[in-house]
């Protein structure tokens, strides 16, 4: 009976444990997490954290799911080493051998570089439930919280925040907010939206160079423009690096991520696998190296290594950012490159009211799109981007709400037999 | 499994589906109160495309792969094992549509929750089949895993 | 728009309690009646060009839709009635032939409606259908005059073509090109799982239904539209149509734009020309070219196939009847003046010919006295609205009837008579893609197949209620018809008593 | 009120017949006996008897047996006969009184021979000659009816219970190889002679029980072919059928059966291919000869006996064999009362007649 080994229990390591199950209904399957919960929905933590889901539907899956598919998670165990040569990892006290092994550690905050910041109680990540309990706990109606940084982690606990705090002050160094997700006009109309809708102040092209306190609690913050923010609750939310330190020490080749075969997700040791936010991915769509620290992307990428590692013949097919988001009611689609700079790029927008429409093409193909209040069958976009599809095969116009009859008659029977998917 | 197929030579676009999925997926279950007076307005689960000379209903295809279940960021999308139905668990889903931006057919809708076909689990026949006045809807298992 | 002196003929009600705005009425409407408001959600009407035919009404989810007869007074004159008036204003202002399609809805008397049927009291049982066989099936074409036996069980004589049908009705002649090939596919359908024929009329036979040659009756007309050996040897049997009910004496006319590309591959003719029948056979001009004709088919489907010929109810019909039998015909249709037609001028649909009821019973008996009525089969047409129609006409003495209205009603006709415009709503009497997709002939072959069903049920039980159990002894029963409320002379022509006597 | 033959009177009815194969000669007494044994079964409105066999000594000779309801009509007949037929004998047939029957017509016979002169003018066959006189006579001659138009045998008929009829005639002094009785019970007319069964042309004979539904069907058909069914009565109708058939189509006695009582299309459909084919040309052909509804029929004539009863079984009839001697009645107790003691007892079904030909050479045929 071989044995697998996945260390991390989230989108990937999740979906890579599940895969492998689907492939060999004989082996055992040992997931280990440092966390001291069963797999849960990262990206719910803001939802929780505004009351918007309890704790309990949190949970990716139910705890008998586990037992029925033989997978066991063992929580609260921190893997400390990985033994290439022999086959073990240790957690603990305890070490595991294993046949195949999956790194998915996705990845950690990045801290910057702050005066006065170590050691503070209200100091506060927000990338896991264990730290949004400790935020929520801490946050109520007289709290003035600052966040830093207005990515989508950022911005989704300020939205959070911004329900129960008392005033919620956003600090990004960038001109633009979520500039991951949204281009320059969207960002500025978006930002417009979330300052009318949830009261956040945002300090845009600023960023924070000193906390002053009170003893071990931080009372304000000072801003590089010289503003000081009264802080009861700093959320460092600037960004996150892949967690490679690992598998750097088990001496895998990693770059800015662990590098992996952008089709089989092997890294440069045969017996061991990497998915998820841990890893560096090639952009389909430009070819670029980089982290898409993406939720959609850490499932397709476990489930590409689960097979891989248990003989199946799943691929992944190339990676691409999708992501979609909403804030105070408004509904954000992205996907591809938003941002592409270059002659071989056009691009088509269209704006009214609080929708917006742009689609980002290169040549004959789509490669982007940003929809806001305008998602109807955003996922049409999404399969022209992935597919590559020629545009010029296509009769009708397809900016308009895009269906099955931009195609021809047997690709659309194809289509609505779910041949294509 | 069974899964509704659109024949699109036969579809009228009267968009009878439409109405009677609302109507299906209503508190009122009553045609007129349904389409008319509730509120929220019931969203339907299948949509005609087309134009009067070439139209069909599509909705869910309850793929075997589905992307809309890996994409699901909470775990609220799933693909029932034994029906092979796809879901949306209402209590998880925080209504991120990310399922929306990578469903290649188009197939869900925007409510307070993601909001797609269900194929009618607790009737014997979808209710945009039962009521398609020329039989353009079929509910019929081609293959598929479940 | 031009002041026409003619007002609207039907007014659409829309119960705003009821609407749903859900559009469906503005979708299904050729005749454009229902549309978006202005604001794009609202449906309103405009009942200009409303013709009744009910298909807002039917699929309206909500019943939100009402039609009513639009009535607006003229000064009463029983002999100027709105109508003619209506008719001349039109006619002024076109400088053409009133068109009309279907039969005529003058109130020309329907005997079938004068005429009742007798059941067995005390001296007879009566039969109970459900537990006794009840033989309803038909046999068609040219007997011989006695059969020849070797002994008792063995057959010697040598039987011309018989066409076996298991129901003494049959659809009768409805063109590709008239109606929509849907609307033919379904009759054909129906017609192979009920065991009986459709007719393919004089639009030839389409490739698609090739398979449902055992099941037709091709038709020879005055146009030879798709008419070559191949398409008389396609078919059960092969009629000629001299005539139609409604409309004797009178060609027929396709216009161009219904002769899309299936319609002219069909007929063999360019597309978008006019597909013109005319008003004789042009190589038939008397009896005896008519016998020539039968014979060239006989010749080409090597004597394979009965022949029948359709001739339209006039005045003489049954000496014609007679002629047609000695001319060779193995089946003699008789179409009466209320039969239906895609489009026929409206005097000539509304004046000419005489009912089928009294052209049956004047031919029938006729082809007796002449001692010929079992040689041959005759077969009646003309509006059978229901089975005691069809019960009638086989007492009188039809071997078989064709219909083709009550299918075409049960599969969404709702008698608006616009067929000649081509925006059949129900996706029968049109070419357009767009409404011959309405009809399904996976659904509507089903219905035809029920209605036929229904009305063989009801023939087996009024027939057991007679204790008659095989059509055979129903045919030219006539005392099992009693008229009602008619005169000496029409009940000697008809052959019947009186009610009472 | 219109009597038969103006309007078309329903009737149920009682029917008997023993016939010796070897042509052994039976007393009229015997058949009395039987079919008086079903009195109930009639209602004195008709009455009649067929016997074969009994004339020997004119056996080549035609026997006409009239009704002549007054002397004009006696007079004109006579003419009429003597013009077409070389007529031997002419007398009134011998008669009893008996207290049920009166108000009867004058009751004539002759025995002749056709007129071959006259004959050969008509271009017709014999048989066609002879019928279509009694036509003539029966649809022309206001007031006179031949009731009986075989060789050597004859139909008595009167309207009255069938025993008083047997009385009436005084049966009991003739021998015949082959008896048919029957008993008529009409509704809704005082009975008429003519009316009485059994119905008869040339040596058919018919006797029967029943109401015919598909009369006017078989009827229309039969018109066509020159007959006219001048009595409205389904023994008349039914007798042409047989004559048409077997006279002028030449087909067998059985086969005429078949085409009268074929059986169902399902019974057909599942027959092998040489019967199917059979059945298949004989109802397509004959489709307008099929007998429908309720009834049994024994056809006498000079060469045996058949008996056939509906597809449905909707009438009795009982069969009996006893030695050379075949039974057959309505009810089975009017075959034991007079043979007690049978081989076979069996109810004639409607998919098969009974055929029993007589095994002489009849001298008689030609």
């Amino acid at each position: 009976m071989k044995k697998y080994i996945i260390i991390g229990a989230s989108a990937a390591g999740l979906a890579c444990a599940e895969q492998i199950r689907k492939e060999d209904k004989n082996c055992s399957i040992t997931v280990l997490t440092r966390e001291a919960y069963l797999p849960y929905s990262r990206p719910s933590i803001s939802y929780y954290l505004k009351g918007a889901v309890k704790e309990n539907d949190m949970y990716l899956r139910s705890p008998n799911y586990y037992i029925e598919k033989g997978i066991d998670i063992v929580t609260s165990a921190p893997v400390r080493s990985i033994d290439k040569k022999n086959k073990t990892v240790k957690a603990g006290r305890k070490a595991y051998s294993y046949d195949k092994l999956c790194i998915c550690t996705g990845s950690k905050p990045f801290v910057p570089p702050i005066k006065n910041i170590n050691g503070k109680v209200n100091a506060y990540t927000f990338l896991d439930l264990a730290s949004t309990k400790a935020v929520k706990a801490k946050a109520n109606g007289n709290t003035k919280a600052v966040v830093i940084g207005a990515g989508l982690i950022g911005m989704k606990a300020a939205e959070g925040l911004s329900k129960i705090c008392k005033s919620v002050d956003v600090v990004e160094l960038s001109p633009r907010i979520l500039p991951s997700i949204l281009d320059e006009k969207s960002a500025r109309s978006v930002k417009k939206y979330i300052e009318e809708n949830g009261h956040i102040v945002f300090h845009l092209g600023d960023t924070v160079t000193e906390a002053k306190s009170n003893a071990n609690r931080i009372t304000s913050v000072v801003l590089k423009s010289g503003k000081e923010l009264e802080c009861d609750m700093l959320i460092l939310a600037v960004g996150v690096r892949p967690e490679t330190e690992l598998a750097e020490k088990a001496g895998i080749k990693v770059e800015r991520g662990i590098v992996t075969n952008p089709e089989t997700m092997q890294t440069s040791d045969k017996s061991i696998y990497a998915a998820g936010d841990c890893t560096v991915s090639v952009d389909m769509l430009d070819g670029s190296k980089r982290v898409i620290a993406l939720y959609p992307n850490a499932v397709y990428q476990g489930t590409a290594a689960g097979s891989q590692m248990a003989g199946g013949d799943i691929k992944l097919d190339g990676a691409y950012s999708v992501n979609a988001i909403d804030f105070y009611g408004l509904r954000i689609c992205t996907c591809g490159l938003i941002n592409a700079v270059g002659e071989q790029y056009s691009d088509r927008t269209v704006r009214s009211g609080d929708k917006y429409k742009r689609l980002i093409f290169e040549n004959n193909r789509l490669v982007g799109f940003v929809l806001i209040n305008a998602s109807e069958n955003a996922g049409i976009y999404t399969s022209l981007i992935e597919n590559k599809t020629d545009l010029s095969e296509i009769k009708t116009d397809i900016f308009d709400t895009p269906s099955l009859f931009m195609f021809d008659k047997a690709e659309r029977e194809k289509r609505l037999k779910g041949e294509i998917a | 499994m069974k899964k509704v197929y659109a024949k699109e030579e036969l579809c009228l676009n009267c968009r009878l589906c439409e109405v009677y999925c609302k109507t299906a997926h209503s508190k009122t279950k009553d045609v007129l109160k349904a389409n008319k007076y509730e509120n929220p307005t019931p969203v339907s689960r299948i949509t005609v495309y087309g134009d009067k000379m070439l139209s069909a209903a599509v909705n869910c295809r309850h793929c075997d792969n589905p992307k809309c279940v890996q994409a699901c960021i909470t775990g609220a999308m799933t693909k029932d094992e034994k029906t092979g139905i796809v879901s949306v668990n209402e209590k998880k889903c925080i209504g991120c549509m990310t399922c929306l931006s990578v469903c290649p057919f188009g197939c869900i809708k925007t409510g307070k929750f993601a909001v797609k076909c269900d194929l009618c689990q607790d009737e014997d026949e979808p209710a945009c089949v039962k009521n398609c006045p020329n039989h353009a809807l079929v509910y019929i298992d081609l293959g598929g895993a479940k | 728009m031009a002041v026409n002196y003619i007002p609207r003929r039907f007014t659409v009600i829309r119960d705003k309690n009821l609407c749903i705005d859900c559009g469906c009425c503005v979708r299904q409407c050729s005749n454009e009646c229902h549309f978006f408001d202005g604001d794009g959600k609202t449906v309103v009407s405009d009942s200009e060009n409303c013709v009744a035919c009910h298909r807002c009404v039917d699929l309206c989810p909500t019943r939100a839709l009402r039609i009513e007869k639009y009535v607006c007074d003229y000064r009463e004159n029983a002999n100027w009635t709105p109508q003619y008036q209506q008719e001349i204003c039109r006619q002024a202002e076109t400088g053409g032939v009133l068109l009309s399609g279907m039969g005529t809805p003058k109130p020309y008397p329907i005997y079938w409606d004068k005429i009742l049927l007798n059941a067995s009291q005390v001296t007879n049982p009566s039969i109970d259908p459900l537990r006794e066989p009840m033989e309803i099936r038909t046999i068609l074409g040219r007997k011989p005059e006695k059969i020849t036996v070797e002994k008792k069980g063995k057959s010697t004589v040598e039987m011309p073509p018989q066409v076996i049908i298991e129901t003494p009705i049959m659809f009768s002649a409805m063109s590709f090109g008239s109606i929509s090939l849907n609307a033919q596919k379904s009759l054909a359908m129906a017609a192979k799982n009920l065991g009986t024929l459709f007719n393919t009329g004089e639009g030839g036979l389409h490739p698609d239904l090739k398979e449902y040659t055992d099941c037709a009756i091709v038709q020879v007309a005055s146009g030879r539209f798709g008419v070559h050996k191949e398409y008389l040897n396609n078919s059960r049997f092969v009629e000629i149509k001299i005539g139609q009910g409604a409309k004797p004496g009178i060609g027929g006319h396709l216009p161009g734009e219904k002769v899309n590309v299936e319609v002219s591959n069909a007929r063999m003719i360019p597309e978008g020309s006019d597909a013109i029948s005319p008003a004789p056979h042009h190589d038939i001009y008397s009896i005896e070219d008519l016998r020539q004709l039968i014979w060239s088919i006989k010749q080409a489907t090597d004597n394979k196939k009965p022949v029948s010929v359709k001739i339209a109810a006039v005045h003489n019909v049954a000496a014609i009847a007679s002629g047609c039998v000695r001319a060779g015909a193995d089946i003699v249709v008789i179409d009466g003046f209320r039969g239906g037609t895609g489009a026929a001028p409206t005097r000539i649909r509304d004046n000419v010919g005489i009912p089928i009821e009294l052209a049956l019973a004047a031919a029938d008996q006729r082809l007796r006295d002449e001692g010929i009525r079992s040689r041959i089969s005759l077969v009646a047409a003309g509006s059978f609205r229901c089975s005691a129609d069809i019960v009638k006409a086989i007492a009188l003495g039809a071997d078989a009837c064709y219909c083709a209205s009550a299918p075409l009603i049960a599969m969404g006709c709702h008698m608006c008579q616009t067929c000649n415009t081509g925006k059949c709503n129900w996706g029968i009497a049109t070419q357009r893609p767009e409404l011959t997709k309405r009809l399904n002939p996976e659904i509507m072959h089903l219905r035809v197949e029920n209605l036929i069903n229904a009305w063989n049920h009801e023939i087996k039980e009024i027939m057991g209620g007679m204790g008659i159990n095989s059509v055979d002894s129903l045919r030219g029963n006539r005392l099992m018809l009693r008229g009602i409320g008619l005169s000496e002379k029409e009940l000697e022509i008809l052959g019947i008593m009186h009610a009472g006597e | 009120m219109l009597k038969e033959g103006q309007v078309r009177i329903p009737s149920g009815c009682a029917i008997a017949a023993i016939i010796d194969r070897k042509g052994g000669l039976i007393n009229g007494s015997e058949i009395i006996k039987s079919i008086s044994l079903m009195h109930d079964r009639s209602n004195g409105l008709g009455g009649g008897f067929a016997a074969y066999g009994i004339y020997p000594e004119h056996k080549d000779e035609y026997a006409f047996h009239i009704f002549f309801e007054n002397k004009e009509a006696h007079q004109k007949c006579e003419e009429f006969l003597f013009k077409h037929f070389n007529i031997d004998v002419a007398e009134r047939i011998p008669t009893k009184k008996v207290a049920s029957i009166s108000n009867g017509p004058d009751i004539w016979r002759y025995f002749g021979r056709v007129n071959r002169v006259r004959m050969k003018n008509s271009r017709l066959d014999e048989g066609e000659y002879v019928v279509q006189c009694v036509t003539k006579i029966n649809a022309a001659y206001d007031g006179a009816y031949i009731f009986s138009s075989g060789k050597n045998m004859g139909c008595f008929k009167a309207v009255g219970f069938p025993e008083d009829v047997g009385e009436f005639y005084m049966l009991d002094r003739y021998d015949a190889y082959l008896w048919t009785a029957h008993g008529r019970f009409p509704t809704n007319t005082p009975g008429w002679w003519g009316g009485a069964h059994p119905f008869n042309i040339l040596d058919w004979s018919i006797v029967h029980n029943g109401e015919i539904s598909s009369y006017d069907a078989n009827r229309r058909y039969i018109e066509q072919f020159g007959y006219k069914c001048t009595m409205q009565t389904d023994t008349e109708v039914i007798t042409y059928l047989f004559d048409h058939l077997i006279r002028h189509h030449g087909l067998p006695a059985n086969v005429a059966a078949d085409v009268l009582t074929a059986p169902e299309w399902d019974e057909i459909d599942r027959m092998d291919d040489e019967k199917k084919e059979y059945f298949t040309n004989l109802r397509a052909i004959y489709s307008g000869a099929l007998v429908n509804g309720p009834f049994s029929v024994i056809l006498g004539s000079n060469k045996g006996l058949l008996a056939i009863n509906d597809r449905l079984k909707l009438r009795s009839l009982t069969a009996a064999v006893k030695g050379d001697r075949a039974y057959f009645a309505s009810e089975e107790s009017a075959i034991r009362i007079i043979c007690p003691d049978p081989d076979k007892v069996w109810s004639v079904s409607g998919a098969d007649p009974v055929f029993v030909p007589l095994e002489i050479e009849n001298k008689e045929d030609e």
